[in-house]
C-alpha cells in the first residue's frame, strides 16, 4: 500500500498514545496519552471525510469524558501513592490473549480485501451535517429517530442513576457505624 | 359402572387425600390416618370393581392376533397441543393387576405405617403422591405422560427415605434419588428420539409400536430405553442402590418401592422399549441375558451373607427382578407373560415383606437376624405369616412365587439359542440358594431358644394384621386360583408377542 | 375496538416518567406511593399486553410488534412485576441482615427504563437501535446493582459488574462495526442478505467469524455463558437481593431475547452454524454452572450458580428451529421467572434475621411446614421434576433440541439435570432432614400480606404450570 | 485522495483494540482499565467510520452509530466513575486485586 | 376322561380324598389350633377315619369298574388349573389337577389313608401332654392331603405341586418343636437337600414340556414323545438326547425325596421330629415319593437302559450302606431310620434291575417293587408306633436307657415281634413275599451280582432288626419302670397294624403278579422269566441266621450286653460306621466352607466394595470437580476478565471450523 505520510504520522501518533495508556504506571499520564490518541483519532476522521465524528470526538470524547476521568482520577488517588504494578504473570496472559486477538481480526481483514471492492467508495461529503441529521431525526422509513429516543432515555437513566450512586449517603447512617453491623 | 373417569378416578384419589391433608392440624396423627385409610381403602375397593368389571369384558375372548393393544375404559383428551401430547389412558390385562397390586399395598402401607408420629402430614402427602405417580405410569398410554407419572413416582423419595428413614438415610437417599433420576435422563433422550424420529409428531404408544423404526435408529435406542427403566428394576451393574435404598427407608415406603416402582422398570421396559422398538430388542436381548442372569444368580449369594433383614429382602428383589428380566430377554409369548406374572407375585411377595419387618422392627428394635430368635412363640401371627412369605419367595405352590417361576422357566426354556438355555439353567437351580437364604433367615429370626429381653413382645395389633392379611389374600389367590390371570394377561402380551414376531420375520 | 399494537410501550415510557417525577418531589408521601404505584403500572401493562395483538406495521420506521416480540414483552411485564412485588419488602423493612434500602421511587424508575430497553430489543430492524436498546437494557442495571455502593461488598459488586459490562459493550460495538462493514448498511434485512452470500461461498468469512464471535462475546457476559459468567456469583452476592432477581429474571430474560433476535435475524442464513456453536456453549455452561454449585453454602451465590445452569438449559433450546426454539424459551423463560422470584421469597423469608445462608433453612419444615413446602415445589421444579412446572418446561427445551436431532445432547442435559438435582437436594436436606440446633427452635418468621400474596400467586402458578400446561400453547402460536 | 486503503485502517484499529484489551487485562488500577476500555471503544469507532468511508451503501448510518457510540461510552463512563468513587469512599482503594472478598 | 355319569359315586366325587384332609387342616389350623386346643385331635382323627374309609371305597370301586380298562387306569376327575403359551409357535401347554386311578395310585391311597388314620389315633395319645398339639393335627392333615393329591397326580405338574407341598409339609413336622435347635436344623436340613433335588425335578420338567409340549403321564409315557425326546436339544452349556437327559433330572427329584445315597442325610436327622411324624412321613409315604415317581414314569425309564442302570446302582448300594450302618446305631429312631433306607433302596434296585440284560424289561421287577412297598408301608409304620411306645415309656431314645420292657408292655412286645419278623423275611410273614419276589425278580432278569447283594443286606436287616428287638424288650431294665403302662390310645393302632405286617404277603401275592403290569413301550418287549427256585429258601436260611446271630450276641446267655451299647471302646471301623462314615461332615464341610465362605463372601465384597465403589466413585468425582470449579472462582476482576477474553479466543476457535 503506498505509505501516505500524513496517514503514517496520524498513524503513529494513535499507536503511540493506546500503548501509552495501557502501560503507563501513574493513571494521570495514562489518561494524558489517551488524550493525545483520541486526538489523532479526530484527525484521522477528517482524513477520511468524516467532520462530524471528528467534531463529535473531539468535543464529547476529549472535553466530556475525558475531563470526568482526569476529576476521578484527582479525586480518588491521594498525592505520593505508590503506583500499583501488576504481576508479571498477569501481563504475559494479557499479551497472550491481545496477540492472538490481533492475529484473529489481522487474519480475517487480510482476507476481506477482495470481499470489499465489489462496492465503489462514498464520495467526499458522505458523512455531511446535512445527511447525518437527516438519517438522525427523519420518522420516515430509513431514519433513525427510534435510536435517538432510546439514546435520551438511555442518558436520562444513567443522569439518575449516577446521582442516586454516588450521593454522599445521609449523615445519619455514617460508614464506621455500619462498619459494625 | 365401567366408565373412563373412574379409571382416572384412582390416581386422583391419592391426589384428592393429599389435598384433604394441607387442612388437618400438625397434631392430630390419627385424622390424618384415618383420611388415608378411608382414602386407600376406597381406592381398593374402586380397583377391584374395574377388575370385575374387566374380567366381565374380556370374558372368553381369544387373545388378540392383532399387534396394537387393545384398551379397556379407554379416554383420550388433548393435553399440550404444542407438542400434540394426549392424556390417553386405557387399561388392558397387564395395568389393571399392576392398578389393583399398587392399590392392595398401599392400603397395606397406611396401615403398616400407623406408627409415624413426627410430620405425619408431610409423610402421607408424599406417600400419596409417590402412589398417584405409580397409578398414572400404569394407566397411561401416551408416552410423555407415563414419563411424567414414572418420574412423579421418583420424586418423594429422597424426602420419604431421609426425613423418616433409618441408619445411613441422607446417604441412601441421595444415591437412590440420584441413580433412580439419571436412568430417567436416559429415557427423556429416548422418548423424544422415538417422537421425532417416527416423524409421527404423537407420543401415542399404540401408533408409535406400528411404526417401522429404521434398524440402526433402533440398535442405537433400544439400550438407551432398556437401562433407563432397567435402571429403576435393579439391572446388574445399576443395583447397588436397591440395597441402601430399601434398608434405609421407613416401612411403608420400602414396601411401595420394592413392592411396585420396581415393577414401573420392567413395565416400562416391558411396554416402551419392547413395544415400539421390536427389533431393537430382538437384537439386543441376547446380550443384555448376561447381566441378567448376573442379577438372578448373583442376588440369593449375597443375600446369604447378609445380617440384616432388609438387606436380605433387598437382595431377594434383585434377584426376582432379573427373574422378571429374563423372562422379558426371552421374547418368547409364555416368557413375558411369566415376568408379567412374576411382577405382580414379587411386588406382593415384597410388599409384605418389608411389612413384617417393620413391625418386627417396631417390637425389636434389631433388624440384625443373629440377635434374633424363638419370636414365633411371642408373635405366631408375624411368624407365620413371614414364613408364608418366605414360602412364596422361594417358589412353593399354592403361593403366587410358584405359578409366575414355572410360568417364566418354562418361557425362557422355549428361547432355542445355547446362552439363553444357560442362563435359563442357571436360573432354575438358583432356586435353591433362594430357599437357603430365605430359610436361614427365617429359623436365625423364628425358631430356636428365646432371648430374655424379647420375653415381653406383643403379637400384632388390629391395625398391622389387616395390612398382612390383605396381602396373604393376594398371595394366596393368584397362588391358587392363576386361571384368571393367566387369561387376563393373555390379552395384553399377544399384540407385544405379535409385534415382536413380525420383527424378526417380517 | 382493536388496541394499537404500540400501547404498551407508549405506556411504560409514561409509567417510567410518572415514577421519575414521584422520585423528584422527593417527600415521605410520594416515597410511600411508588410502589403501589410501579406494581400497578405493571401489572396493567401486562394486561395490556395481553389484549393486544401484533401488527406488522413499522412505527417510527423501525420500531414494529411482532408476536414473538409481544411474547417477550408479556415476559419482560411479567418478571419485572415480580421483582417489584419482590423488592417492596426490601424498601419498606429491609433484608438479608442489612437495613432498608432508600430511594424506591429512583430505583423503580431506573428499573422501567431498563425495561424499555428491553423492549427495544425485540422491537427494531437495525442494528444501531439494537445497540442503544441492549446498552439501554444494561448500563441502568450497573446504577441498580450499585444500589448500596456504599456497603463494603455492594460496591465491590458492582465494580465487577461494571468493569466487566463495559468490557463486553465493547465487543459487542467491535462485532457491530463488522457486521456494518460487511454488510454496508445497518439493516437487518441488508446484514442477512450479506451473511448468505457468505454463507454459499462467495467470500472468505473471516471478518464474520470475528463478528460472531465478539457477538457471543458480548451476550455471553449478559447471558452468564460459560467463559464469561466468572462475574456472576460476585455480583449475585454482593448486590442487594432484589436486583439480583432482576439479573438473575429480566436481564437473563432480555439477553436471550438479543440473541435469538440476532440468531433469527440478521444471522439466520447462517443459522445452521450458529446453532452448533450453542449446542457447544450450552453443554459447556450448563456443566460448570451445575458443578459450581455442588459446594455453595451462601444462598444468593447458590442461585448464581442455579441461573448460570438455568441459562445452559435454556441455550440448549435455541439449538431447535426458530418457532420451536422461540416457544421454548419463552415458555422456560416465564416459568423460569416464577420459581426463582418463589426461591428468592422463601428465602427472603428465611434469612431475614439469620442472613441469608443454607442454616438460616435449617429445621424449616418444623417451623412453618407451608414455606418448607413452597420450597421443595421451588426446588423440583428448578430441577425439573413432574408434576410441577420446571419438568414440562425442560421438556419443552429438550424437545426443541431434540428436534435438530441432537438426541444424545438431550440425554447428556438430562444428565446435566441429575447433576442439578443433587444440590438442589441439598437444600431440602437442610429444611427437612438437617436437625435444628437447639435453642433456635422456633424462630418465628415475619412475613407480610404482600408477600404471602406472592408466595401464595407463585406457587399456584408453578404448580399449574406444571399440571395444565395449555398455557403453554398460546405461545406457540 | 486515497493515499491509504481501508485494511490498513482496519489493521490500525485491530492493533488499537488489542493493546486496549492489554491494558485492559493488565492493569490494577480501576481507572486505568476504564481509560483502555475507552480505548477498545475507540477502536471500534474507528472501524466503524473506515467502513462507511470505504465501502459502505449507506455511509451515514455507519458514521451515525460511531456518534452514538461515543454519547453511549460517555453514559456508560459516567455510572462506572460514579460507582469507582461510591466505592472509593467506603474501601480506600482503587486496586482490583484488593477486591476479592467475594469468592468461592 | 370317562364320562362322569356312569361312574359309581364314589369314583365321580373322588376329589372328596383330597377334600377331607384339607378341610381337616383349614379348620385346624385356622381354629382349634388358638382356641379350642384339646378338640383339633378328635376332629381331625375322625376326617382321617372317614377318608380312610371312602379311601377304601374308591379303591374297591375302581377295582370294579376298571376291569375292561387298558392297564385298569382311569381319570375319573380333572380340571385345568394353569395354561401356558396360548400363542406363538408352540401348541398351548395346560397343567391340570385331577387324580388318575391305577393300580399303584389305588394302592398308595389305600395305604397312606390307612396309616394316616392310624396315626392319627395314635397321636392322640402320644401328643396328649404337648402344649402345641393343636398345631400338630393341622400339619398332619397337611401332609395327608399332599400326598394324596402327589399319589392321584395325573401330570407330572400336578406331581411336582403336591411334592413341594410334601416337602414343605414335612418341613414343618420336622421342625414342629422348634424350640430345640437341633430339630430347626434338621428341618432346615431337610427341606433345603430335597429342594436341591427338586430343582433338577423342575428343570426335567421344563425340558420334558418343552419336547413334548404336555405334562400328561399318559402323554409322557407314549411312544411318540420317546421318539420325539431322542432329537438332541440344547442345555446351554452341552448338547445331549433329551431323553436320558430328562429322565435322569427326573429321576433326581427322586433320589432327593426317597433319601437315596449321598442325599441321604436328611432323613436320619429327620428323627428329631415327634415320631408320628416318623411313622408316617419318614417310613410309608413321602420317602417311598421317590418310588412311586420312578414307577409311574417307567416306561419312560424302562426306555433308557444307562437311568434304568442308575436306579439298580443307587438302589442296591443305598440299601448295603443303609444296612451296615443301622448295625451300629444306639438310637432306635436312627436305626429304624437306616432300616427304611435300606428298604427303599430294595425297592428301587426292584425297578432298576427289571431291565434285562440283553434288553427288555422283567415285569415281575415292577411289580414285586410295587408290592414290597405295600408291604414295608405296614410294618416300618408299626415298628415307628412301638419304637413311640418305648420311648415315651424309657425317657429319651438311646438304647442304653432301654431293656426288659417285654413284662411291662405285653401287647406292644408282641406287635413288634410281629414286626421285626415280617421285616426280617421271615415265612410266612409278609416282608419274606415281597423281599423274596424282589431278590428273585434279579436273578430272573440276570443280575445275579445284585441278586446275592440283596441276600446279604436281608441277613444284615434280620440281624439289626433282632438286635433292635432284643436290645429293647429282653435283658433286664436299665432304666426305672415304675410308671411304664401301655397307653390305650397308642397300643390300639400297634395291634391293629400288627395283622396287616402278617397277612398282607400271603393274601396281596396273587392281586400284585396279575394286576400290576406296567405299560410298556411298543419297542420294550416284556419278558415274563422263570421263579428261581434256589431264592426263597437262600432268602430264609440267612434271615434265620442272622437272627440267631443277634440272639447269640444280645439276648442269649453269653451276652455282653454292656459292651453292645458301649460305642466308644469299639475298634475304628465301628466307630466309623456308629460315625454314619462321616458324610454328614463332608456334605457340612462343603456347604459351609466353599460355598458360604469361598463364593458368598467373596460376591458379596465385591457387590459391596466393586460395583458399590464404582458409584460412589463418580459421585466423589463429580464433587471434586465442583470444588475445583469453585477454586477457580477466586474472587479477583483479572481472572474474570482474562477468562472472558479467553472465551473470545475459545469461540472464535469453535468458530473455526462452523466459517471456514
Amino acid at each position: 500500500m503506498n505509505a501516505d505520510p500524513v496517514f503514517l504520522a496520524v498513524a503513529a501518533a494513535m499507536v503511540a498514545g493506546a500503548l501509552g495508556t495501557a502501560l503507563c504506571k501513574n493513571v494521570l499520564h495514562a489518561a494524558l496519552s489517551l488524550v493525545l490518541c483520541f486526538f489523532a483519532t479526530a484527525i484521522l476522521y477528517l482524513l477520511l471525510h468524516a467532520e462530524f465524528n471528528a467534531l463529535a470526538q473531539t468535543m464529547v470524547y476529549v472535553g466530556g469524558i475525558l475531563v470526568f476521568m482526569v476529576f476521578a482520577i484527582l479525586m480518588t488517588s491521594r498525592l505520593g501513592e505508590k503506583d500499583l504494578e501488576s504481576g508479571a504473570g498477569r501481563r504475559a496472559a494479557a499479551l497472550l490473549v491481545s496477540g492472538a486477538f490481533l492475529f484473529a481480526v489481522v487474519q480475517a481483514v487480510s482476507g476481506a480485501e477482495e470481499l470489499l471492492s465489489l462496492r465503489k467508495a462514498a464520495n467526499e461529503g458522505f458523512a455531511s451535517f446535512g445527511d447525518v441529521g437527516r438519517l438522525l431525526l427523519s420518522p420516515a422509513e430509513g431514519g433513525q429517530l427510534v435510536a435517538f429516543e432510546l439514546a435520551t432515555a438511555l442518558l436520562l437513566a444513567a443522569l439518575v442513576g449516577v446521582v442516586a450512586v454516588a450521593r454522599r449517603p445521609a449523615p445519619k447512617s455514617d460508614p464506621e457505624e455500619e462498619e459494625r453491623r | 359402572m365401567s366408565s373412563p373417569l373412574l379409571l382416572s378416578a384412582i390416581w386422583v384419589v391419592p391426589l384428592l387425600a393429599a389435598f384433604a391433608t394441607l387442612f388437618l392440624k400438625r397434631d392430630d396423627h390419627l385424622a390424618v390416618k384415618l383420611v388415608h385409610a378411608v382414602c386407600h381403602g376406597g381406592n381398593l375397593l374402586l380397583a377391584i370393581s374395574l377388575l370385575v368389571s374387566f374380567l366381565a369384558e374380556t370374558e372368553g375372548a381369544l387373545p388378540a392376533s392383532g399387534t396394537v393393544t387393545q384398551l379397556h375404559f379407554a379416554m383420550d383428551r388433548i393435553w399440550i397441543p404444542a407438542l400434540n401430547i394426549h392424556y390417553n389412558v386405557g387399561v388392558d390385562g397387564l395395568s389393571m393387576l399392576m392398578i389393583l397390586l399398587t392399590a392392595m399395598i398401599i392400603f397395606a402401607g397406611v396401615f403398616a405405617s400407623w406408627g409415624i408420629r413426627d410430620r405425619a402430614r408431610e409423610f402421607f402427602i408424599l406417600l400419596d403422591l409417590l402412589v398417584a405417580g405409580v397409578y398414572g405410569t400404569f394407566m397411561s398410554f401416551d408416552l410423555f405422560a407415563l414419563f411424567l407419572f414414572y418420574e412423579v413416582a421418583v420424586l418423594p423419595m429422597y424426602l420419604l427415605i431421609g426425613v423418616w428413614g433409618t441408619g445411613r438415610k441422607e446417604y441412601s437417599a441421595m444415591k437412590l434419588t440420584l441413580m433412580l433420576v439419571a436412568g430417567s435422563a436416559l429415557l427423556m433422550g429416548g422418548i423424544l428420539a422415538l417422537y421425532f424420529g417416527s416423524h409421527l409428531q404423537t407420543f401415542d404408544l399404540n401408533v408409535l409400536s406400528q411404526y417401522p423404526f429404521p434398524r440402526s435408529f433402533q440398535r442405537l435406542f433400544f439400550p438407551i430405553l432398556f437401562f433407563g427403566f432397567g435402571v429403576l428394576s435393579a439391572i446388574f451393574p445399576f443395583h447397588t442402590w436397591s440395597p441402601d435404598g430399601h434398608a434405609s427407608a421407613p416401612t411403608a415406603v420400602s414396601m411401595l418401592h420394592a413392592g411396585v416402582l420396581m415393577k414401573l422398570g420392567g413395565y416400562g421396559i416391558l411396554r416402551v422399549a419392547m413395544y415400539v422398538l421390536p427389533e431393537g430388542a430382538t437384537e439386543w436381548f441376547p446380550w443384555l441375558i448376561l447381566p441378567i442372569a448376573v442379577n438372578v444368580a448373583y442376588g440369593p449369594f449375597v443375600a446369604l451373607r447378609q445380617r440384616d433383614l432388609k438387606y436380605i429382602t433387598a437382595y431377594s428383589s434383585v434377584s426376582h427382578l432379573g427373574l422378571v428380566l429374563l423372562g422379558l430377554a426371552v421374547c418368547t409369548f409364555t416368557g413375558i407373560k411369566g415376568s408379567a406374572m412374576q411382577m405382580i407375585s414379587h411386588g406382593l411377595l415384597t410388599g409384605l415383606f418389608f411389612a413384617l419387618i417393620g413391625m418386627i422392627y417396631g417390637r425389636t428394635h434389631t433388624r440384625n437376624v443373629d440377635e434374633m430368635g424363638g419370636l414365633m412363640k411371642r408373635m405366631p401371627f408375624l411368624g407365620v405369616s413371614f414364613v408364608l412369605a418366605g414360602f412364596a419367595g422361594l417358589g412353593l405352590p399354592g403361593l403366587s412365587g410358584f405359578v409366575a417361576e414355572s410360568t417364566i422357566f418354562l418361557g425362557a426354556f422355549e428361547n432355542p439359542s445355547a446362552v439363553v438355555r444357560g442362563c435359563t439353567v442357571v436360573a432354575i437351580l438358583s432356586i435353591v440358594t433362594t430357599a437357603v437364604y430365605i430359610l436361614r433367615a427365617a429359623n436365625r429370626m423364628l425358631h430356636g431358644p428365646l432371648p430374655e429381653r424379647f420375653g415381653t413382645l406383643t403379637d400384632a395389633v388390629w391395625n398391622e394384621r389387616l395390612a398382612v392379611i390383605v396381602l396373604l389374600i393376594g398371595l394366596f389367590g393368584m397362588g391358587l386360583f392363576p386361571g384368571w390371570i393367566a387369561d387376563a394377561l393373555d390379552g395384553s402380551v399377544a399384540p407385544l408377542f405379535n409385534n415382536l414376531v413380525r420383527a424378526v420375520v417380517p | 375496538m382493536t388496541l394499537p399494537s404500540i400501547l404498551p410501550d407508549v405506556a411504560l415510557l409514561a409509567l417510567a416518567a410518572l415514577l421519575l417525577l414521584a422520585g423528584l418531589a422527593g417527600n415521605e408521601k410520594s416515597e410511600r406511593l411508588a410502589f403501589p404505584a410501579a406494581i400497578g403500572g405493571t401489572a396493567l401493562l401486562f394486561l395490556l399486553s395481553l389484549l393486544v395483538q401484533p401488527s406488522p406495521e413499522k412505527f417510527l420506521g423501525c420500531w414494529s410488534v411482532t408476536p414473538a416480540g409481544l411474547h417477550f414483552r408479556q415476559l419482560f411485564l411479567f418478571a419485572t412485576l415480580l421483582v417489584e412485588a419482590f423488592a417492596r419488602s426490601y424498601f419498606r423493612r429491609g433484608g438479608d441482615g442489612k437495613g432498608p434500602l432508600e430511594r424506591g421511587s429512583e430505583f423503580l424508575a431506573t428499573l422501567h427504563l431498563v425495561l424499555l430497553g428491553a423492549f427495544a430489543v425485540v422491537s427494531v430492524d437495525n442494528l444501531l437501535a439494537l445497540f442503544v436498546g441492549l446498552e439501554l437494557a444494561t448500563i441502568p442495571l450497573y446504577c441498580l446493582v450499585a444500589w448500596r455502593a456504599g456497603d463494603r461488598r455492594g460496591g465491590e459488586a458492582a465494580v465487577k459488574y461494571v468493569v466487566m459490562g463495559a468490557g463486553a459493550s465493547c465487543f459487542d460495538l467491535f462485532s457491530f462495526s463488522y457486521l456494518y462493514g460487511l454488510a454496508g448498511s445497518l439493516d437487518f434485512g441488508a446484514v442477512a442478505t450479506r451473511v448468505a452470500s457468505i454463507q454459499d461461498g462467495s467470500g472468505s468469512s473471516g471478518l464474520l467469524r470475528v463478528a460472531v464471535a465478539a457477538l457471543f462475546a458480548g451476550v455471553g457476559f449478559k447471558l452468564t455463558i460459560f467463559p464469561f459468567q466468572m462475574w456472576a456469583p460476585d455480583v449475585y452476592e454482593g448486590a442487594p437481593t432484589p436486583v439480583t432477581l432482576l439479573l438473575s429474571v429480566v436481564s437473563k430474560s432480555a439477553a436471550v431475547a438479543f440473541l435469538l433476535v440476532l440468531m433469527h435475524g440478521p444471522l439466520a442464513p447462517a443459522l445452521a452454524k450458529t446453532q452448533e456453536l450453542v449446542l457447544l456453549l450450552s453443554a459447556l455452561t450448563m456443566t460448570v454452572g451445575n458443578l459450581g454449585a455442588i459446594h455453595q453454602r451462601h444462598l444468593r451465590r447458590f442461585m448464581a450458580y442455579s441461573s448460570v445452569a438455568q441459562a445452559g438449559f435454556i441455550l440448549a433450546a435455541l439449538v431447535g428451529p426458530a418457532d420451536r426454539a422461540t416457544g421454548a424459551a419463552l415458555f422456560y423463560l416465564f416459568v423460569y421467572a416464577a420459581t426463582n422470584t418463589l426461591a428468592f421469597a422463601v428465602f427472603a423469608v428465611a434469612g431475614e434475621e439469620r442472613g441469608e445462608t443454607f442454616e438460616c433453612l435449617r429445621g424449616l419444615s418444623r417451623r412453618s411446614p407451608a414455606l418448607a413446602g413452597i420450597l421443595a415445589v421451588c426446588m423440583f421444579s428448578l430441577a425439573g421434576i413432574p408434576p410441577v412446572a420446571g419438568f414440562v418446561g425442560k421438556f419443552f427445551l429438550f424437545s426443541s433440541a431434540a428436534s435438530a436431532g441432537h438426541y444424545l445432547f438431550v440425554v447428556f442435559a438430562a444428565l446435566n439435570g441429575t447433576l442439578s438435582l443433587y444440590y438442589y437436594l441439598h437444600v431440602l436436606r437442610e429444611a427437612y432432614i438437617v436437625p435444628e440446633e437447639e435453642g433456635k427452635e422456633n424462630g418465628a418468621l415475619r412475613v407480610d400480606p404482600l408477600q404471602k400474596v406472592l408466595l401464595g400467586c407463585l406457587l399456584l402458578a408453578v404448580v399449574l404450570l406444571g399440571l395444565l400446561p395449555q398455557l403453554s400453547d398460546f405461545l406457540s402460536r | 485522495m486515497t493515499g491509504f486503503s481501508l485494511s490498513a485502517v482496519l489493521v490500525l484499529a485491530a492493533l488499537l483494540f488489542a493493546v486496549g484489551l492489554y491494558g485492559l487485562l493488565s492493569r490494577r488500577n480501576l481507572i486505568g482499565m476504564l481509560l483502555c476500555v475507552e480505548l477498545m471503544l475507540n477502536a471500534a469507532n474507528v472501524n466503524l467510520v473506515a467502513f462507511a468511508r470505504f465501502e459502505s451503501g449507506d455511509p451515514a448510518s455507519g458514521a451515525l452509530l460511531s456518534v452514538f457510540s461515543i454519547a453511549i461510552a460517555g453514559a456508560e463512563m459516567a455510572v462506572a466513575l460514579a460507582i469507582l468513587v461510591a466505592m472509593h469512599r467506603r474501601r480506600r482503594t482503587l486496586d482490583a486485586d484488593e477486591l476479592n472478598e467475594l469468592q468461592g | 376322561m370317562e364320562n362322569a355319569a356312569a361312574l359309581p359315586f364314589a369314583l365321580r366325587h373322588v376329589w372328596i380324598v383330597l377334600a377331607l384332609p384339607l378341610l381337616s387342616f383349614v379348620l385346624n389350623g385356622l381354629w382349634t389350633c388358638r382356641k379350642k386346643e384339646s378338640w383339633s385331635g378328635p376332629i381331625s382323627t375322625v376326617l382321617a377315619g372317614a377318608n380312610w374309609i371312602f379311601g377304601t371305597l374308591c379303591v374297591w370301586q375302581w377295582w370294579k369298574a376298571s376291569a375292561g380298562l387298558p392297564g385298569r387306569s382311569m381319570v375319573p376327575w380333572s380340571f385345568d388349573w394353569l395354561t401356558f403359551g396360548q400363542l406363538g409357535t408352540f401348541r398351548p401347554l395346560t397343567a391340570g389337577i385331577g387324580a388318575l386311578l391305577d393300580p399303584i395310585s389305588a394302592m398308595m391311597v389305600f395305604v397312606v389313608a390307612t396309616i394316616a388314620f392310624f396315626v392319627h389315633v395314635y397321636s392322640i395319645g402320644y401328643m396328649r401332654e404337648d402344649p402345641a398339639r393343636g398345631r400338630f393335627f393341622p400339619l398332619l392333615s397337611l401332609f395327608a392331603f399332599a400326598m394324596l393329591g402327589l399319589v392321584l397326580a395325573t401330570n407330572v405338574f400336578q406331581m411336582y405341586v403336591f411334592w413341594e407341598l410334601v416337602g414343605v409339609s414335612s418341613y414343618q413336622l420336622i421342625g414342629f418343636w422348634y424350640h430345640k435347635p437341633s430339630a430347626v436344623a434338621a428341618s432346615k436340613k431337610a427341606f433345603i437337600v430335597t429342594r436341591f433335588a427338586d430343582a433338577f425335578f423342575l428343570l426335567g420338567i421344563v425340558v420334558l414340556a418343552w419336547v413334548v409340549r404336555s405334562f400328561d403321564f399318559s402323554v409322557l409315557n407314549s411312544a411318540a414323545a420317546a421318539e420325539a425326546l431322542l432329537r438332541p436339544v440344547s442345555f446351554g452349556f452341552f448338547e445331549a438326547p433329551a431323553l436320558p437327559v430328562a429322565a435322569a433330572l427326573v429321576f433326581a427329584g427322586g433320589w432327593g425325596k426317597s433319601a437315596m445315597f449321598p442325599l441321604h442325610i436328611w432323613l436320619p436327622d429327620a428323627m428329631e421330629g415327634p415320631t408320628p411324624v416318623s411313622s408316617i412321613i419318614h417310613s410309608a409315604t413321602m420317602v417311598v415319593a421317590g418310588v412311586f415317581l420312578s414307577a409311574r414314569m417307567f416306561p419312560l425309564f424302562s426306555a433308557v437302559p444307562s437311568v434304568m442302570g442308575l436306579i439298580a446302582f443307587v438302589g442296591a448300594f443305598t440299601a448295603a450302606f443303609a444296612a451296615v450302618v443301622a448295625i451300629a446305631q444306639q438310637d432306635i429312631k436312627r436305626i429304624l431310620a437306616f432300616s427304611t433306607l435300606s428298604q427303599i433302596g430294595y425297592m428301587l434296585f426292584a425297578l432298576g434291575a427289571a431291565a434285562v440284560c440283553g434288553g427288555g424289561v422283567l415285569v415281575a421287577g415292577y411289580s414285586a417293587s410295587m408290592f414290597h412297598v405295600f408291604t414295608h408301608a405296614f410294618f416300618k409304620c408299626l415298628l415307628f408306633l412301638v419304637a413311640g411306645s418305648v420311648i415315651h415309656v424309657a425317657g429319651n431314645n438311646m438304647l442304653s436307657c432301654m431293656g426288659g420292657l417285654r413284662t411291662k408292655m405285653p401287647l406292644t412286645y408282641l406287635s413288634a415281634l410281629a414286626a421285626t419278623l415280617a421285616i426280617s423275611g421271615i415265612p410266612p410273614f409278609s416282608g419274606f413275599w415281597s423281599k423274596d419276589e424282589i431278590v428273585a425278580s434279579a436273578f430272573q432278569a440276570g443280575h445275579p451280582v445284585l441278586g446275592t447283594v440283596g441276600l446279604l443286606v436281608g441277613a444284615l436287616t434280620a440281624f439289626y432288626m433282632f438286635r433292635f428287638f432284643f436290645l429293647i424288650f429282653h435283658g433286664e431294665a436299665r432304666s426305672d419302670r415304675s410308671h411304664a403302662h401301655e397307653d390305650r390310645w397308642m397300643t390300639f393302632p400297634i395291634v391293629c397294624l400288627a395283622i396287616p405286617s402278617l397277612c398282607a404277603g400271603i393274601l396281596a401275592k396273587p392281586l400284585f403278579e396279575s394286576a400290576f403290569r406296567p405299560r410298556l413301550l411298543p419297542w420294550v418287549q416284556a419278558v415274563e422269566g422263570t421263579h428261581a427256585a434256589f431264592v426263597p429258601v437262600a432268602a430264609t436260611l440267612l434271615a434265620l441266621l442272622g437272627a440267631v446271630a443277634a440272639w447269640f450276641l444280645y439276648c442269649g446267655p453269653k451276652a455282653d450286653v454292656a459292651r453292645a451299647l458301649d460305642a466308644e471302646h469299639r475298634p475304628a471301623w465301628y466307630r466309623l460306621v456308629y460315625r454314619k462314615f462321616c458324610i454328614d461332615e463332608i456334605w457340612l464341610f462343603v456347604v459351609r466352607r466353599i460355598l458360604f465362605e469361598r463364593v458368598a463372601a467373596p460376591i458379596k465384597w465385591f457387590d459391596r466394595k466393586i460395583v458399590d465403589g464404582a458409584m460412589n466413585l463418580v459421585g466423589k468425582s463429580v464433587v471434586l470437580a465442583g470444588w475445583c470449579v469453585n477454586a477457580l472462582q477466586n474472587g479477583s476482576l483479572a481472572t474474570a476478565l482474562a477468562f472472558a477474553a479467553g472465551g473470545f479466543i475459545l469461540v472464535w476457535l469453535l468458530a473455526g471450523n462452523l466459517f471456514p
